[in-house]
């Protein structure tokens, strides 16, 4: 083991608070759904650097599991905002604010 | 032979069969139910004749429970009775109360009848509802019973009071009437309540009388429950001021006085059988129906004789500015039911009794003519719009006359001996070791010359000089139904004092007293308990060794003619202001004191103002309370609770990137609390 | 059987009702309510329970099921009557029966429904008073505030949406309280318990089976479950300071719903208060100044109820108002615990239960006839109402406890129940206070009287005023003859009270051999 | 060692940089430029992890997926500066039920 | 049982399948004839696929399959399928059964609300892909499955959230619904990898068993608390509610039904399986005090939406309060499992309030539906006097609403009572005072509504021309069982309890 598991941990953490940090700060949807990509490449990097600590692939399966997931939530995420921005002009999630309260 | 006391029960149910046939077929009888009520109060005269004549044959003082009203569980909890008892003293109550209501009810065909009266079938049911619960008040043989039917006849009162309810002033009168009383009966209820408790019974005579009871006690014979940390005298002493509050306000004494006179407002003959001879005698036959349980409270007995007293006092006073002739008689009734008291409380069992009699006829005759005046004067009440009415109505005068000289106390009429009796025994027992008592005989003589003076007043306004209004000038005459019950009343008013001759008891023997024979021990024994707890013989024995009541040496006759002199005082002093064909009203020259009189010495007053100035502002604070703090409190609640949910509903501002925010937020700070309290960092 | 059968048959009447056409549906629900009231004679001659139910009495007609079980509880349908709660059942069918026909007149929209929740209100207060088994109990006990609910929301006064919410939020409150209160008991008696029925909790209660919970002592837990469940059942008693959600219901419920109210469903919180209060938890009462504190907030709301009740100047909350110091009594009988307290509680319940039933009936045939029930507003109504007026004067005289009338015989009882209890330090005094509420409740009802029927005949609105309908009078007419029967002869249910509630009097402890007479309590 | 050590401290330089660039840059064109470099690095961290299948998969669903499907989006949302209403989006495209299923 | 041996392990999966195989069909459909769109038809295929799911369901479960036998160890317990990824049990049946019903109502309701709604296909097998990863829900047994499932339901709920894509509420839901979503199943995602770090498995049974073991550190008490948000987001608890009043308020009613009841109870099953069955409350208890931070949750989930909900104006977003509020409630299931408690008593209070939770609060945003059919509007004000215009549908209303508010006139009186006795149970005072504090606030607006419907008159000339019968038959449906739990609670409460029994 060439790079203590530690590292990856904080690595991951960095990444996931990254991603966090930038849901809290835009409000563009695109960079809203880029830093949910961000969180869940953190969950990853767990994974896979455990599933070698561990030394079963588990974790390497639910990476790849995550990875078509989180392409499925894109697409998915695409379209809602496709058709936000027709209705809304923007894609400033403050925008949409006709329900509250 | 049919056993007659069998028969009993049925003097009282009479009346209420006649209440029913009044009440629901009398608007399609003729005379609206009045042949009813006289056939059944006829039927309970004679009844209680019958009794009488009974119990003079030798037969003994009669009890039976009738109905259990509500039973108890086998061996625990009192059970309430409802049972008869006719000994002398009701079997006297129940002649004296049937001859008044049939008088009266013969009485009411002209006053009401022939005056066009709507709602007689109202009337005469009350009547009859009235009849009934005081006669079977008046034979109850247990002290819840007697409550029972004392308020019921609190009802009737009311309701016969409130006849004229279309105005405003006999309805007032009415609530005032039950009210003023409800409130003594306040007193009452927990007196009832407290004897069941203390001896687990309210019966009146027999072994397991309460009465009994607590003469056992007091004996150092058994044991009975106190309250409140007294001894057994001192709590036996509660419990009859207690009861006595149900007597004051019933008997109208000092200071619940103040309904009867505004009672008036009812038609007259109610006020004669109601507000005269019989409701109001309720209190006073109550006293002495337990006056073996009183007879063991000198405390007790001591507050009876000075509240007598003093009623009798002041009520006389109270009656010399009147110019209403009822208001004269209402303040008389009140003043000589204190005579009757203060010989209760004197320890004169059988002078109170006496007085009650006389009392009841004279004063029933009183009001019917009073009655009678007012049909003929048009329903004008004002003595001072009357006058001459002497040659006018002749059977009415001479009869009211009688009444009159009975109520001033006059020899031989009926209330002469009466009341000299009430002054003798007061006296008696007064110089004997009570001096307490000689403060309520001073009263008492006071009021002797009072009572003659507005007496004497009242008739020489009334049918004297000559007539000062038109109406005086040329009266309505009445019929015989109202002039037969004037002549049979006051006959007897001449007559009844012979009774017991008390005044002559030294010339014609003690024994020639029929009453006190007849209310005496001597000729009674039998169930009712050894040597006739019953009897006024007991009771003065009771007197002397529980109470500490000692007759002392005085002349029966001195104190008569002490009497008769103060009577004749008050008769000439009215006789000089009144005489004449038009007399002056002497009265105004008074001044204050005159004010003061007319209203009563503020009784009035104050006791409205206890209901309108205190009772109602502390109910309406109460309500302003109630409304604004404890249902503002709930309101509060309430409105909180929205402000809240207007709140929360304002985290929800719509814009995503703050929803994460705050889910991340929640997340940290779940973080933080279980990091630190799992030890994770 | 006969318990499932009255009822199935008012539930099945209700929904009879719903679906009939508006203008059949208040004769035919006057029809069918016959049914209950008929079948409650039926039960009546075939009755014969003894004791209480809840400490180990026979108990009548009662039937008992599995219905379901909760964790290791059994719930059952177990149903049955006893002294205490016959009379109950009686009492309400007699007053649904009588307020369906007084709801002829002033109910003119949507009678389908109305007379439909109307049965359906008979048959859950039914439920409360024969259900047995905890929880089945508690069913019946909410399903009441759904029908009344609608009665006060829908065919309410102006303010009716207020007055609705706050009765149904409240009182539902004060259940939720309660029932916590009773699973405390039945946690607490943890293993000794296999079911939730009430004979059973009481049982294991009075066999000493409260065990600890969550670290409290039994005692504690006694008090606990002692303080919620009265807490729940004095909202609905209603209880000073729980009251206010009674006024402001009865004034905006149409009159018919007032008698129900008043007459019936207040005694849902008097009645459970003997069940489980003074029948489980009466030990609680023997400890420090609890009974004192208990006859305290009975005597506040006597006292305190009767003067709400001077200040007002609406007939209907007059009559409202005195509900709560009437109530005020019950808890002090209760609280009592001897024979006649009890009893005369259990009696006064029923007693109360008609003549305010009476009072609220007479008052809607005012209303009817007048549209208002201001004091003020109206005067000499009884120069054209007689008999109508004749009869609330009769009412008004029961209020007042006049002898001969059913009020009479259940304020004596209670007071010769209370007055020499053994339990309460200075017993009577706080009797004797008590019973000033009897001439205040004179003060103003004859003030009332005085104001609206007599006097000159004066109305303030332009309403043309008519005399009242037959259905009206007779229903009164009834009420009242109900009053004075029971006035006359209370042991007509007296007797069965008193059997059911004497187990729950223990007997003097000795030396004071009257006491044990009286039933003195302990 | 040191070498995979230097190469981790590198590679999780490029991987964090790139992911605050994601969140900071203004542009979101810019942004996904900066995700698919921080998804690489990603990619590369796995080989180093042993996880070359992982890698590889990142690489072809990500960045051949994800990141076309956010370009596709940050284009057809973008704002055009010249166009004041940000008319001129296709219609019927990214129906979210098309994409979604 | 006998019938069941004769089939194959997987056959145990049949509801989920059958979801599953009718979506297919349904698309098939679709692409045969896709112009007609014959809505008849659609609506039948997914009828049918939910009413065979059900009756599988009902079958398993009335076969015993999954159950523990009497007396016959070899026979008892669940059905491990895959090496144990899945799993059958009394559990899975039993939350399957409850969204098989929903779907059932939801489909037959749809069918008028959709009437003419131009993407009925895909909507229709939206809802049944959805029921179908809710019902896998209900059976994962590894974190990875239970991940794929809950992000099976989760992306076809956003899209058909934002289905009425002309709709500018709609798609807001539809958006705010997503990005929550994500945010929180990268959180999960993150959880669960973080649990991976410290036990290194996924599969319940192994992450059981090593918890059972050893020291956990505080990298696993951060992964429990992330899984705890992860899935919180599925049912709606506070903080993880944000996206709940807007989805529900923007997306068709019948599928906000669909999502309130059927999405809830599959992120509780997962909640149950995963705390109750997997995070061992005695061994992770002093890494992480789950049970006290759900307790936290449940008191401030129930308060903020009562409280939330009380002066909304718009029935549909009170009711989507209301949903969030019955979370709270149904977290006291977990929240009451201290020490010292029958843990099936109060786990099974929590499924008997969530079964008929779910017949009740469908039947709730179903009569939202029917207003939005008529187009009576969304105010609460806009419902007055709908009851004399339908009465029939009002009625059942009542019914929903009062069982919601626990009173009995339907399953939810029982539910919510059982739901207290837990707490009491479970000697958390606070919990028995929050719910009891919050059910009486909960009144309040349910019967606001109650009171416009019948006691006020109708405002505008509000005039109902038709009388749509799939939605009538789904209310009437769902007011029938609603009703009928009252009586019939000791079944579903036995079923409940059993159930729990088996993963405790």
């Amino acid at each position: 083991m060439a790079v203590a598991m530690e590292y990856y941990l904080v690595l991951s953490a960095a990444v996931f608070c990254i991603g966090l940090f930038g849901i809290l700060v835009r409000s563009n949807a695109l960079v809203f759904l880029m830093s949910v990509e961000l969180m869940l490449n953190a969950a990853n990097i767990n994974l896979v650097a455990f599933s070698l600590a561990h030394g079963n692939l588990t974790g390497q399966v639910f990476a790849l599991f995550l990875i078509g997931l989180a392409a499925a939530e894109v697409a998915v995420g695409i379209g809602i905002i496709l058709v936000l921005n027709r209705n809304f002009d923007d894609i400033d999630v403050r925008d949409a604010v006709t329900m509250r309260w | 032979m049919v056993d007659v006391f069998t028969l009993a029960p049925a003097i009282a149910l009479f009346p209420l069969f006649a209440f029913g046939i009044a009440l629901f077929l009398g608007s399609k009888m003729p005379k609206g139910g009045a042949l009813a009520g006289i056939a059944a109060t006829g039927g309970s005269l004679v009844l209680s004749l019958w009794m009488v004549a009974e119990i003079a044959g030798g037969a003994g003082p009669y009890h039976e429970e009738l109905y259990t009203f509500v039973g108890g569980v086998e061996g625990e909890g009192v059970t309430l009775t409802f049972g008869l008892l006719i000994d002398p003293l009701s079997a006297l109550m129940l002649v004296i109360v049937s001859l008044i209501s049939f008088l009266v009810h013969v009485f009411s065909l002209g006053y009401m009848n022939d005056e066009g009266e709507t709602g007689l079938p109202r009337y005469y049911a009350g009547l009859g509802l009235f009849t009934f619960s005081m006669l079977a008040f008046v034979y109850s043989d247990n002290l819840l019973m007697a409550f029972m039917f004392f308020e019921l006849v609190g009802l009737c009162s009311y309701l016969l009071i409130g006849f004229w309810f279309r105005e405003r002033a006999p309805a007032s009168a009415a609530k005032k009437a039950f009210l003023v009383t409800r409130f003594g009966d306040y007193f009452f209820l927990i007196g009832v309540v407290a004897i069941f408790a203390t001896f687990g019974t309210t019966a009146f005579a027999g072994e397991e009388s309460f009465v009994t009871a607590a003469e056992a006690v007091l004996g150092g014979e058994g044991e009975m429950n106190t309250f409140l940390g007294l001894g057994n005298q001192a709590w036996i002493t509660v419990l009859g001021l207690l009861v006595l509050g149900g007597v004051i306000g019933k008997s109208a004494q000092f200071p619940l006085h103040t309904w009867l006179p505004d009672a008036m407002e009812g038609p007259t003959p109610v006020s004669a059988l109601i507000h005269a001879a019989t409701m109001v005698a309720a209190g006073v036959y109550l006293v002495a129906r337990m006056y073996g349980f009183y007879a063991l409270s000198p405390t007790a007995l001591g507050i009876i004789a000075l509240i007598g007293g003093f009623t009798a006092f002041v009520a006389a006073t109270m009656a010399l500015v009147k110019q209403e002739l009822k208001q004269v008689l209402a303040y008389s009734t009140i003043s000589q039911y204190g005579y009757m008291m203060l010989a209760l409380g004197g320890g004169g069992y059988v002078a109170g009794v006496f007085h009650l009699t006389t009392h009841a006829v004279f004063k029933a005759l009183l009001f019917l003519g009073a009655g009678s005046v007012i049909i003929a004067m048009h329903h004008n009440e004002n003595m001072w719009d009357m006058g001459g009415l002497k040659d006018r109505m002749p059977v009415t005068y001479w009869t009211f006359l009688a009444g009159s000289l009975a109520l001033a106390g006059i020899f031989p009429f009926a209330g002469f001996w009466s009341k000299d009796e009430v002054l003798y025994e007061t006296l008696l027992h007064g110089l004997g070791d009570s001096p307490l008592l000689l403060v309520g005989f001073a009263f008492g003589l006071l009021a002797v010359i009072l009572t003659a003076f507005y007496t004497i007043r009242m008739v020489l306004l009334t049918f004297h000089g000559d007539p000062r209004t038109d109406v005086a000038e040329d009266p309505e005459p009445v019929r015989w139904n109202v002039k037969f019950p004037l002549v049979v009343l006051g006959v007897l008013a001449v007559v009844a004092g012979a009774l017991n001759l008390g005044t002559i008891k030294d010339v014609i023997g003690e024994e020639n007293l029929f009453l006190h024979e007849w209310l005496d021990g001597a000729t009674l024994d039998g169930e009712l308990g050894e040597g006739g707890a019953l009897s006024a013989h007991h009771y003065e024995e009771l007197l002397e060794t529980q109470a500490g009541y000692e007759a002392a040496e005085f002349s029966a006759l001195a104190n008569g003619a002490i009497a008769l002199v103060l009577a004749l005082v008050g008769v000439a002093a009215a006789w000089y202001l009144y005489r004449g064909t038009d007399p002056e009203p002497h009265m105004t020259k008074l001044g204050g004191v005159r004010r003061v009189l007319a209203h009563n010495y503020y009784q009035d007053e104050y006791q409205v103002w206890l209901a309108t100035g205190l009772a109602l502002p502390v109910a309406r604070v109460a309500n302003k309370f109630d409304q604004g703090i404890i249902d503002g409190f709930v309101d509060a609640a309430g409105t909180a609770s929205v402000v809240a949910g207007e709140r929360f509903r304002r985290i929800q501002t719509g814009v995503v990137t703050n929803y994460a925010a705050l889910l991340a937020l929640g997340l940290v700070l779940l973080l933080l609390v279980f990091g630190l309290a799992g030890g994770w960092f | 059987m006969l318990i499932e059968f009255l009822l199935g048959i008012t539930v099945a009447s209700a929904l009879l009702v719903f679906m009939a056409p508006d203008c059949i549906a208040g004769k035919l629900a006057a029809g069918l309510s016959f049914l209950p009231l008929g079948t409650t004679a039926v039960m009546w001659s075939g009755f014969d329970a003894s004791g209480n139910a809840l400490r180990g009495g026979d108990i009548a007609f009662e039937s008992r099921f599995e219905w379901f079980d909760l964790g290791s509880y059994a719930l059952q349908w177990h149903v049955g009557v006893d002294g205490v709660s016959f009379p109950l059942v009686a009492l309400t069918t007699v007053l649904t029966t009588l307020a369906i026909f007084s709801s002829w007149t002033p109910i003119d929209e949507r009678q389908s429904q109305f007379y439909g929740l109307m049965l359906l209100v008979e048959a859950a207060l039914l439920g409360v008073f024969v259900g047995l088994d905890f929880f089945l109990w508690f069913v019946f006990w909410e399903a009441v505030l759904i029908p009344m609910y609608f009665l006060i929301a829908i065919w309410g006064g102006p303010r009716r949406e207020y007055a609705a919410m706050k009765f149904i939020i409240y009182t539902n409150l004060a259940s939720l309280l309660m029932f916590v209160g009773v699973f405390l008991l039945v946690f607490a008696l943890g293993d000794t318990l296999a079911t939730l029925s009430l004979v059973d909790i009481s049982a294991a209660i009075q066999n000493g089976g409260l065990g600890e919970l969550g670290g409290f002592d039994p005692e504690v837990i006694k008090v606990a479950a002692f303080v919620l469940l009265f807490l729940g059942f004095a909202v609905k008693v209603p209880v000073v300071p729980f009251h206010t959600w009674l006024p402001d219901a009865h004034v905006e419920a149409p009159s018919p719903v007032s008698v129900v109210l008043a007459g019936v469903l207040l005694k849902m919180g008097t009645y459970a208060l003997l069940r489980f209060n003074f029948t489980m938890l009466d030990d609680v009462l023997t400890n420090g100044w609890n009974a004192e504190i208990l006859m305290f907030v009975g005597l506040v709301s006597v006292i305190y109820g009767a003067m709400l009740a001077l200040a007002q100047r609406d007939l209907k909350r007059i009559v409202a108002y005195s509900s709560i110091s009437s109530m005020g009594y019950v808890i002090i009988g209760l609280t009592a615990l001897t024979a006649h307290g009890v009893g005369g509680a259990t009696f006064q319940m029923v007693s109360h239960g008609l003549i305010s039933g009476l009072m609220f009936m007479a008052v809607g045939v005012f209303y009817n006839a007048t549209h208002t029930r201001m004091v003020g507003d109206m005067s000499g109504l009884a120069d054209r109402m007689p008999w109508t007026a004749g009869i609330f004067v009769a009412g008004a005289f029961g209020y007042m406890g006049l002898p001969l009338m059913s009020g009479f015989a259940g304020e004596v009882l209670v007071f010769i129940g209370s007055f020499h209890t053994s339990l309460v330090e200075g017993a009577p005094i706080f009797t004797a206070l008590a019973m000033f509420g009897i001439v205040i409740v004179a003060g103003y009802l004859l003030w009332a009287m005085q104001r609206t029927l007599f006097g000159p005949f004066e109305l303030e609105t332009d309403y043309e005023i008519g005399r009242a309908p037959l259905q009206d009078l007779a229903s009164l007419a009834v009420l009242l003859g109900l009053v004075i029967a029971l006035g006359v002869n209370p042991d007509f249910i007296y007797g069965a009270i008193q059997d059911a509630v004497e187990p729950l009097v223990r007997a003097g402890t000795g030396g004071d051999a009257l006491s044990v007479l009286l039933g003195g309590g302990r | 060692m040191v070498l995979e050590q230097l190469a981790f401290g590198l590679f999780a330089l490029v991987t964090v940089a790139s992911s605050l660039g994601v969140v900071l840059v203004r542009d979101v064109w810019h942004a996904a430029l900066f995700l698919g470099v921080a998804l690489s690095s990603v990619a590369i961290h796995y080989v180093m992890l042993n996880a070359q299948f992982i890698a590889a998969m990142q690489v072809l669903v990500y960045i051949g997926g994800v990141l076309v499907l956010i370009t596709f989006g940050v284009m057809l949302t973008r704002r055009e500066e010249t166009e004041p209403d940000g008319a001129g989006e296709p219609d019927g495209v990214g129906e979210p039920e098309e994409v979604g299923a | 049982m006998a019938e069941i041996a004769t089939l194959p392990e997987w056959a145990a999966l049949a509801p989920a399948l059958t979801f599953a195989a009718a979506a297919f069909l349904l698309l098939l459909a679709d692409a045969v004839s896709p112009e007609e769109g014959n809505p008849v038809l659609l609506a039948g295929l997914s009828l049918s696929g939910a009413l065979v799911s059900l009756a599988f369901t009902v079958w398993y479960i009335v076969a015993g399959t999954g159950q523990p036998g009497e007396g016959d160890p070899s026979s008892a317990g669940a059905i491990d399928l895959f090496d144990g990824t899945l799993v059958v049990d009394g559990m899975s049946l039993f939350f399957s059964a409850i969204i098989a019903s929903v779907v059932v109502l939801v489909v037959l309701a749809s069918y008028d609300y959709l009437h003419d709604h131009p993407y009925q296909a895909e909507y229709y097998s939206l809802v049944l892909l959805a029921a179908t990863g809710m019902t896998t829900v209900t059976a994962a047994n590894s974190f990875v499955t239970a991940f794929i499932a809950i992000e099976l339901v989760s992306l076809p709920s956003y899209a058909l959230v934002a289905s009425l894509k002309h709709n500018r509420g709609s798609v807001e839901a539809g958006l705010k619904y997503f990005l929550i979503g994500a945010l929180s199943s990268a959180i999960f995602a993150y959880g669960i990898s973080l649990v991976y770090v410290t036990v290194g498995s996924l599969q319940f049974d192994a992450v059981t068993s090593v918890v059972e073991g050893g020291e956990l550190g505080g990298i696993f008490g951060l992964g429990v608390l992330m899984i705890l948000g992860g899935i919180s987001f599925k049912i709606a608890a506070v903080p993880f509610h944000f996206w709940a009043p807007e989805a529900y308020e923007g997306a068709p009613a019948p599928i906000s039904a669909f999502i309130s009841s059927a999405s809830k109870a599959a992120g509780f099953v997962l909640l149950f399986r995963v705390f109750v069955g997997v995070f061992t409350w005695e061994f992770v208890e002093p890494t992480i005090d789950w049970v006290v931070a759900i307790q936290v949750l449940a008191i401030v989930t129930m308060t903020v939406a009562n409280f939330a909900a009380l002066k909304q104006e718009k029935v549909k977003r009170m009711l989507a309060y209301s949903s969030v509020g019955h979370a709270g409630y149904v977290l006291i299931a977990l929240a009451g499992l201290t020490a010292g408690t029958d843990h099936a008593f109060v786990l099974g209070s929590g499924m008997t309030h969530l079964l008929v939770y779910g017949f009740m609060n469908t039947g709730a945003f179903l009569y939202v539906a029917l207003a939005e059919y008529w187009g009576v509007g969304r105010r609460i004000e806009d419902y007055n006097g709908l009851g004399a215009q339908a009465p029939f549908a009002s009625a059942a209303m009542t019914v929903f609403l009062f069982s919601l508010a626990g009173l009995p006139i339907g399953g939810g009186f029982l539910s919510k009572y059982y739901l207290l006795l837990a707490s009491i149970e479970g000697e958390v005072a606070l919990l028995a005072i929050a719910l009891i504090l919050n059910s009486v606030v909960s009144l309040y607006y349910y019967t606001r509504v109650l009171w416009a419907i019948w006691a006020e008159n109708p405002s505008a000339d509000l005039e109902i021309e038709q009388y749509p019968t799939g939605l009538y038959t789904a209310i009437a449906l769902a007011a029938l069982v609603t009703v009928l739990l009252l009586p019939a609670f000791g079944p579903v409460a036995d079923l409940a309890n059993t159930a729990a029994e088996m993963i405790i």
